[in-house]
């Protein structure tokens, strides 16, 4: 089953409001879980790039449902990432306003990929309302990825560290 | 003209701000808590930002939240649509100094007219008829019998602190004032842990009259005529209809001139609402300014054809307004019925996914909503779902013209206040025209005159 | 199974508002469970009122979806009562009007149940613009059922005799 | 007034004369064909009847069995809404035998008016403005350049037959004629088995405008103002507004006038539109009456606040009209886009399951649909999926809503023709208000000067 089959159902099965979902045929076994509310629980193997397309503004309309569907996806990975075995831990922007890496223009990055941090070090500033808010680490590890520009405007709960903790 | 508005608001009040903008040309953005992602303001403004969890205090109230995102997107103005902070003197006066322009009154004209003790002296000040009563609290039981006489029975004892009933006597004779003042004053105190009560005039059976008023930064003011809002529950308005069967339109040109008056008296901008209560006898009383757009504007828009949002946009940009009060004309009658995702006899919430969502059209037929199939409508917030307005020749037209639209909607997978509406539109006093606040509560209590078609 | 397989089922399962169906044959096994609130209740074998009834003014409302189900489990029905291993045959009729089972008032009826009738032999008469129509058998066969009463109007295809045809 | 209407159509204006029937407080028979079983005119209506199969001869058009229907359900009257049997002078006679009350004009009147050459003779005599011609047929060549020297190059040779563009010519100087009139009369002779053709002015580029008018059974006519619908393809109308830019007060009561007037002369009853062409200089030429209820007379209810289906039945019951021609008022501008299920770029019919279907509300919005979520576009109807009517204070108001309803309408599942609504609602000439009856020719022609939005 290619991936795009496996959205086609996901987004089908949603559109007919069923609860539960499974297929076993030769050696392909999908489950799909779905409550009352419409968020899918858990989808196999998401691409990580799929997050994003779904949750950007919705350019060419799509049903309501369609867009619920995908946007429930999108958490839905997004969650998994952050829960996945402790794997990779998210850290996401608790306020609104514009990502930082450094303390001022110029300066050094606070943090770069590869970089092993501590609880508590400085991750970013995020400026809201002209105050510089300087965002904290949560956990021990290395910084794998970096998801915003510098400088680029970041809402709440958007991505802005993965974080793969140390032991 | 504004470049790009932020809508602080949701559902179908920041759709409504979303239509004017598109109108005008002007960009929008949409601001959300997560418990909307997808909601249809999002979808359809221009550029949204996430500004928090679902939580109203975390996220639609949340000003810092939403003056970031103003920031981050570059809007020049902000709607803050009802409700949430679209009566907060302190996000205008934060617009003012972030340069966003707020589109409502100036901030010392929101806290005046928010200040209950304040906006009454001013109103009164400028010649608004008030409920006669005790300025203020009553300490002894002596003051509080001199006071009652002069004002003449029936009178209300209320707490200063008070609201919702509580610390709350009516007193119909001289005889029952003591034992009502003490109680009264010892269930302030334990309430509200302040004993102080004040007293008022009390209305047998009064109607809510309000009045609708735009005006602009050239000292220009207009009334749009009035709203009857008399079908409330809890001070929840239900239904809403313009003209009032008890207004003539020398009553609407007196009060009219008077409420404009009073607007221009405290330089009163944008859109604006005078409430009062109207006794039998067809006396006024103040109760309150409300500074910002209503629920229940559509129903003014449909008998003047002003589209009052546009407006409001239009004035805060400094444009004067687009008409004068000789060119303000009424036709017909407009009724609006507020759908509330509730029990139609319980009033428990009903929250939850909406299966299937159709609300038929024709002549006369608007709907101002945020629903639709297969939408969910999240616990978080208010249980408005939508709002059904009907225009006809007359008001025996726009009855005869909802029920049809109530019998012909179909929301399923909720249950909603529909049946109710319907109820009220068949009651003969309603038909009749004989309302009052306390309608809902002698309705509530007859028995069904017939059964709940559930229509929806 | 294709995808388009699939699909089909669960359209045809929420169709006929099923809550759960499983199926395991030669390797493919498929579980489904519906969270549908739908009131329409598919009983096999439906009584034969049950046509008319969801062809009836809809009463109380119903999603369309429910309305559409309602009547594509009618027609089913009635489908299946006609071809079902030819066991019988349903005399629908072919125009709108009032339902007569003799030439006059007081007259013996055509043909009442039990009767064998030859293909081209009367069995009504409807009446429609102050026309008599008479309907033939389009069988030889027995009467099995009259659906409709005497005076009665009558629908576009609606369902008037069942015949079970001789060998 | 009457106890029960059976309505002898589908749809949406089944819907809309079952709204009419409800505010009257009449019952209501829908009849249906097997394809429409689901569909929301039998869900709404108090009583339905399955008339036959889908095949429109079948059912839509069966008049027996329409007739048995209305008798076996006791309907009292019959509302045919347009197209089907709406102009089917047999149908009211049908109706008269068997005391069911048409409601429509008198079956003398749909034949004479229903007649190209009767009707013209009638109107003509009636004081109302014709296209120059050879009235009948044309034997000669040189009878020929005689008639198309008096009325004046260019002329238009067509089919007597004809129909469709065969047999027709359009000749702009005399020395093409000779050739033009053999070769008509060679692709007549082909096509249609009679070589006749007729000689007529020929319009460079004419708008379509039409007055809708309103006769009660007691001698009283009314006309309400004009709409003009120049946008078509195929001579299938796509949008239509009112009033027309180019219709002045004066020119509209001159023409109103005169409408009623010819109205008079036949004895016309219930609601009809004179259909004209209108040169560059003002001119009107008739075209023809059509005597039924048309697809876009809510542009007229919304700037008149008149509902026409209820007029009609009103009228037909035996009424006076409600209204004097002094009480006609119009307010604003409107106008109407026919969504079609339809490919918006080759007007392929795209019938099929529709999965989401929303349109905005708010100010100024009516919609007129049969369509919901989760509905099929059979094809075996007109493809026709809904009505969009906007109402503002001023045509560029119009314009604006209107594209802002069609940005924001979600109809998934089938295509249709919203995207050529937004492109024709962008274009310079349309919104300049640069209309005549070959807009879209010209218009299809045009490169796309945006790329379609695929707002549905």
């Amino acid at each position: 089953m290619t991936l795009d089959e496996i959205k086609q159902l996901i987004e089908f099965i949603k559109g007919h409001d069923l609860n539960e979902f499974e297929l076993e045929q030769d050696g392909v076994k999908i489950r799909i879980k779905s409550s009352s509310n419409h968020q899918v629980v858990a989808v196999p193997h998401l691409p990580a790039a799929l997050p994003i397309v779904a949750a950007a503004p919705v350019a060419a309309p799509q049903t309501p449902a369609q867009v619920a569907a995908a946007a429930a996806e999108a958490r839905a990975v997004a969650d998994q990432a952050a829960e996945d075995g402790g794997e990779l831990c998210i850290v996401k922007s608790p306020i609104v306003g514009t990502f930082y890496r450094s303390a001022e223009p110029g300066a050094e990055p606070f943090v770069s990929v590869g970089d092993t941090v501590k609880k508590g070090q400085v991750l970013c500033i995020i400026e809201a309302m002209k105050l510089m808010n300087e965002i904290d680490s949560e956990y021990d590890g290395e910084v794998t990825s970096i998801y915003i520009e510098n400088g680029q405007a970041v809402q709440y709960g958007e991505r802005l560290f993965a974080i793969k903790p140390s032991n | 003209m504004f470049k790009k508005i932020l809508v602080a608001n949701r559902g179908e009040i920041a759709l409504r701000v979303i239509f004017a903008c598109r109108e005008l040309g002007i960009k929008t953005v949409a601001v959300y808590s997560e418990a909307d992602e997808n909601s249809l303001h999002v979808r359809f403004a221009d550029e949204d930002i996430c500004i928090g969890p679902a939580r109203s205090s975390d996220s639609y109230l949340n000003v810092p939240a939403i003056i970031s995102a103003a920031e981050i997107t570059g809007a020049d103005a902000l709607h803050p649509g009802y409700g949430f902070l679209s009566e907060s003197a302190y996000l205008a006066e934060v617009c003012e100094a972030c340069h966003i322009r707020f589109i409502g009154p100036d901030p010392n004209v929101i806290r005046l007219l928010g200040d209950k003790a304040k906006a009454r002296r001013a109103m009164k000040k400028a010649g608004v008829p008030m409920l006669p009563g005790s300025d203020g609290p009553v300490e002894s039981e002596e003051r509080a019998t001199k006071i009652a006489q002069q004002i003449g029975y029936p009178v209300i004892i209320k707490a200063v602190a008070g609201g919702g009933g509580r610390g709350m006597r009516i007193v119909k004779q001289p005889a029952d004032l003591p034992h009502a003042f003490k109680t009264a004053q010892r269930e302030a105190e334990s309430a509200f842990g302040v004993g102080d009560v004040y007293i008022e005039k009390y209305l047998e059976s009064p109607r809510h009259i309000e009045f609708q008023i735009l005006g602009d930064h050239h000292g220009n003011v207009v009334h749009l005529g009035e709203r009857e809002c008399s079908i409330q529950r809890r001070h929840q308005k239900l239904l809403e209809e313009s003209p009032s069967v008890a207004v003539s339109d020398k009553v609407r040109r007196k009060m009219g001139a008077l409420v404009v008056d009073a607007a221009r008296a405290v330089q009163y901008t944008n859109a604006g609402t005078f409430e009062f209560l109207m006794d039998e006898k067809g006396n006024f009383y103040f109760m309150e300014v409300n500074t910002r757009v209503q629920v229940e504007h559509p129903v003014t828009e449909m008998v003047t054809g002003i589209d009052i949002v546009k407006e409001q946009i239009r004035v805060a940009a400094g444009a004067r307004l687009g008409f004068k009060q000789s060119e303000v004309t009424f036709t017909g009658h407009a009724m609006e019925c507020r759908i509330n995702a509730e029990d139609p006899e319980t009033f428990v919430p009903s929250p939850g996914m909406i299966h299937a969502f159709s609300v038929p059209g024709g002549p006369g037929v608007r709907v101002d909503t945020a629903a639709h199939s297969e939408c969910l409508i999240s616990p978080y917030y208010d249980s408005m779902v939508a709002k059904v307005i009907v225009h006809g020749r007359d008001r025996q037209e726009s009855i005869a013209r909802m029920r049809r639209v109530l019998e012909m909607s179909v929301v399923e997978g909720i249950r909603t206040t529909i049946p109710l509406h319907l109820k009220i539109l068949n009651d003969p006093d309603f038909i009749a025209g004989r309302l009052s606040t306390h309608f809902m509560e002698r309705f509530a209590a007859k028995p069904k005159t017939q059964p709940l078609a559930e229509t929806a």
